[in-house]
């Protein structure tokens, strides 16, 4: 239990960064996960290729609420392409939890709804 | 064959619940340290040795494809599957067994109805009522027939307390009602439904009742002729038995004039070139290779059901529920759905403060106890409630008062944890 | 995920016949006093220790309900069934797992494509292409989808030599052609059709290819890209696997624009009272709880299939199966359908002068001997040679020499009896 | 092997009674065995409610062309009521061999057919 809800992950869950809506996004995409309902939306707004401000907004659980809030910072002012070589990896690196499978979905959903909003819906990151 | 003709199940024995947990060997194993505190059996049971044993036996001694074989084998095999589609039968007082057909899963078994009957009785003007407490299975499969027949789908409320809405339904129950699908038991929300008496009133409108009977059959006794149902659809996955079969229950005059759903070997009278006639029921809607190991199986486990009287499987569930329910009051923040416990089955979802169920169960997890969390495939159910996800605790026959206490404890940890 | 991550199957090693029955318990049983010989394996194999034990270890040690629960149980479940399936994508060399869809049986796999792709792709003046040599189970859902969607269902004439007529199918494939549905392997005249080559002429007309591989895949390898096949079916029975269970390959592009079939719980991403979206591959095709024991223990049977290796496997088959033509041949009056052992499966059907080959099979399980004797769910090919059925002996990778001879000398007793 | 095929199995297979057609039968049916394809047609020709002359013909194996042989022979001279009671039984105690599960359904075809001719299409006799 300590492991799952370290304080990091409680602390983003808490207080989640860059969490509500802009204005004028230049990319919106929200979804659910099938098996368990969470859901997430992920705003971008871009100077070319760049992010330049980010917000999501969702319901769910710590894990993925904690995972979307961190991504947002991961993301500020990476480039859409670096984002699109992200994956699970980088995701469990970012949150240093242990994850099983059926958590790992909560974990992956924002990452996935993030690519889904760049590049139409693609697979699930695995 | 007349189901009456059988012999009688073996004599009921009262086996203590030590005597029970004994036969279930999951129950032994540690996770994360602790004992297991399996608790959720809505989504599937265990299996006792019983079970595991006689497909053990049957791929050791008996096994060869059934019904076109002239060998030994091949004859102890149809025998034992026929066998165990009458013990099947017995179980739920079915008339026959030719209104006792094999399929996958309760899933498997309305969509058999909906495909089969659906399409050859419904069209444009008529209208399927189910409710908003059905498990996503007996809902889809009718948004998708309607959607091909041009039929209308109706939904019954359910009131805040979560039982149906018998104003409502009456108003909705009318001479254009060709099917009610409703459950006689909610996955969430616990609530028993009076199956009968909802059965008499789709029959007063003409209307066929189709009964999903994944939570009921496992916790209580199912007499599909005293409820005049006329499908009844169950898992065997949930009530003791294996993964990989389920089944229908139909009205034989109904299932007669049925086309078949999937065509194959065995469901065929004779193929010709130029078109097919199909066989006898129960068959006719059993195409291809069946799940002979696991209709077995599923036999052993309505065997291990009836040995300890299906009266005591929904009274011990009903003293654990009854106790949970208290306990679980006692946890500030801790709101159960659905009514009372002597209106319920052994089963209790419920929210507890704004923890998000899945973190309430990850943490039970942590000390062995496992609960489900989500929306257990109910969206409507949690929409009416406007919550995205419940935890749900149930109950079988191997669980104790002691599994309950743990599960308490638990939940106390959670809040620790998340108390901010 | 790419199948070409995982790591490779186990080493190969060569166990002798000796040693492959040693894990067949089965084997070990006696019929009316003699040593079981099962020559039935076309209809459905045995299963060794370790697929039944697989089973066994997953009931006593890791059930519950897959994929949507949080505690330990449910993800080693998961874990466990998701496992399965890459395992059975690895075996039939699948591009990823998202194409590889867990039903029944075969026969479930062909009213998948035939339903789902055929509704939303057939109707009028649109044809269905099969051929004369298949089971019924790639016929009759053919003749159903047909008669819904209005299409029209030709199909390609055998020679009597028991092959495809190459001349007729090349006139019967047209533009109008929009699926070419065939066996890759009869289970009556053992004729292994040439699958890539039939895929790219179903492919040069547009239409796509529908591959039975009921009796191929158990017995040859299954490399589903290099055959460019667009479906492709077959039943764990019937290759070592348990019953209950059965899979239907089918590329992504297809897969993802076809409506669903069944519907229920795993198949939706979200259900609202108006209407429901579908889940990603594969589990839009997975309605209900899955058959997950049987998905570990088919999974079992591809890694001892693997591990023997199929080339092995067809070899072994192929040396008892040019034994048994030169050994039946021997008997006076004795006529085998279909081509050369060469040019065919591990499976020999045959007619014995006028002796009806249920009194065959019969007799020949008076000495222990196992066959099939009827229409093998494939009446056209027994109408196009004027037979109402035949007795069939079939092997796999536990039959043996002396086997054959046991079926040889029983023969000669059938016809001792019937000699009049 | 020797109780299956008895002497009096062999004989009636051999040697049918009452096999062929008859000239305008009152009842004629046909059927097949759904699981192996044999073949059976009863014909039966009534005076009032008795079975005054009968044939049969059809495909099959020993024990399905025997029973039938001798099922023609049990009912002359029998009514219609009569042969409305018979069921699986009677065919067992007039084959007088031991009978597995499969192979049942060969023994019995003759009864259904001819029960399914006299009554319209009933349940396979159990
Ligand atoms: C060629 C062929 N296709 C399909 C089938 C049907 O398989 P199942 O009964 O497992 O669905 C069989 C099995 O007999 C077969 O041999
Ligand atoms: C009320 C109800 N109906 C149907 C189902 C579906 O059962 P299965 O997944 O075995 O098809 C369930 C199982 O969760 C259920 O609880």
């Amino acid at each position: 239990m300590d492991d799952l809800y370290r304080a990091n992950i409680l602390d983003h869950y808490r207080h989640p960064r860059n969490k509500g809506h802009l204005e004028n996004p230049d990319i919106h995409y929200h979804d659910v996960n099938p098996f368990c309902g969470d859901e997430i939306t992920m705003e971008l707004k871009l100077d070319g290729d760049r992010v330049v401000d980010v917000a999501f907004d969702g319901k769910g659980c710590a894990i993925s609420q904690a995972s979307a809030s961190m991504l947002t910072e991961e993301i500020l002012g990476k480039t859409l392409d670096e984002i699109r070589h992200m994956g699970k990896e980088d995701i469990l690196e970012m949150l240093g939890i242990p994850i099983g499978p059926v958590r790992l979905k909560c974990a992956l959903l924002p990452l996935k709804v993030l690519k889904a909003g760049a590049w139409g819906l693609e697979d699930w990151p695995e | 064959m007349a189901i009456s003709t059988l012999p009688e199940p073996p004599v009921k024995t009262m086996p203590s619940v030590a005597e029970i947990r004994a036969d279930f060997p999951i129950l032994d194993i540690e996770v994360h340290g602790h004992p297991l505190v399996y608790l959720d059996n809505t989504a599937s049971s265990q299996k006792p040795i019983q079970v595991i044993e006689a497909m053990n036996r049957y791929y050791r001694e008996q096994h060869a494809n059934v019904h076109r074989g002239i060998h030994y084998l091949s004859e102890t095999a149809t025998s034992a599957y026929e066998d165990a589609r009458r013990r099947i039968a017995r179980f739920i007082h079915a008339g026959s067994t030719k209104e006792v057909i094999f399929t996958r899963n309760t899933t498997e078994s309305l969509n058999l109805v909906a495909y089969s009957w659906g399409r050859a009785n419904l069209g444009p003007g008529d209208e399927v009522l189910i409710t908003e407490m059905e498990h996503h299975s007996n809902i889809v499969p009718w948004q998708i027939i309607c959607e091909i027949t041009g039929a209308t789908l109706r939904y019954v409320p359910i009131t805040d307390r979560g039982e149906l809405d018998y104003e409502a339904l009456d108003a909705l129950l009318t001479e254009r009602t060709k099917v009610f699908a409703f459950t006689a038991m909610s996955n969430v929300l616990g609530t028993i439904n009076p199956v009968e008496e909802l059965v008499a009133k789709a029959h007063a409108v003409g209307a066929i009742a189709v009964v999903d009977a994944a939570q009921s059959a496992p916790h209580m006794t199912t007499d599909v002729q005293a409820l005049d149902a006329d499908f009844l659809a169950f898992s065997s996955h949930k009530m003791l038995g294996p993964t990989g079969i389920g089944v229908l229950y139909g009205k034989r005059d109904l299932l007669e004039a049925m086309p078949p759903f999937m065509g194959g070997g065995d469901m065929i009278r004779e193929v010709k070139m130029s078109g097919s006639r199909w066989n006898d029921l129960p068959y006719k809607f059993e195409a291809g290779t069946p799940a002979i190991a696991e209709a077995i199986g599923l036999a052993a486990a309505v065997d291990y059901l009836s040995n300890l009287g299906m009266d005591w499987v929904l009274q011990h569930e009903r003293e654990l529920t009854e106790y949970a329910w208290e306990r679980l009051h006692e946890i500030e923040g801790l709101r159960i759905l659905g009514p009372g416990p002597e209106r319920r089955g052994g089963l209790l979802a419920f929210v507890l403060g704004d923890i998000h169920p899945h973190d309430v169960a990850a943490i039970l997890d942590m000390e062995g106890v496992a609960v489900r969390a989500g929306h257990h495939c109910a969206q409507p159910i949690h929409d009416h409630f406007c919550i995205p996800a419940t935890s749900r605790a149930s109950f079988y026959i191997y669980n104790t008062r002691e599994e309950v206490d743990k599960l308490v404890n638990a939940l106390y940890k959670a809040k620790a944890v998340f108390a901010f």
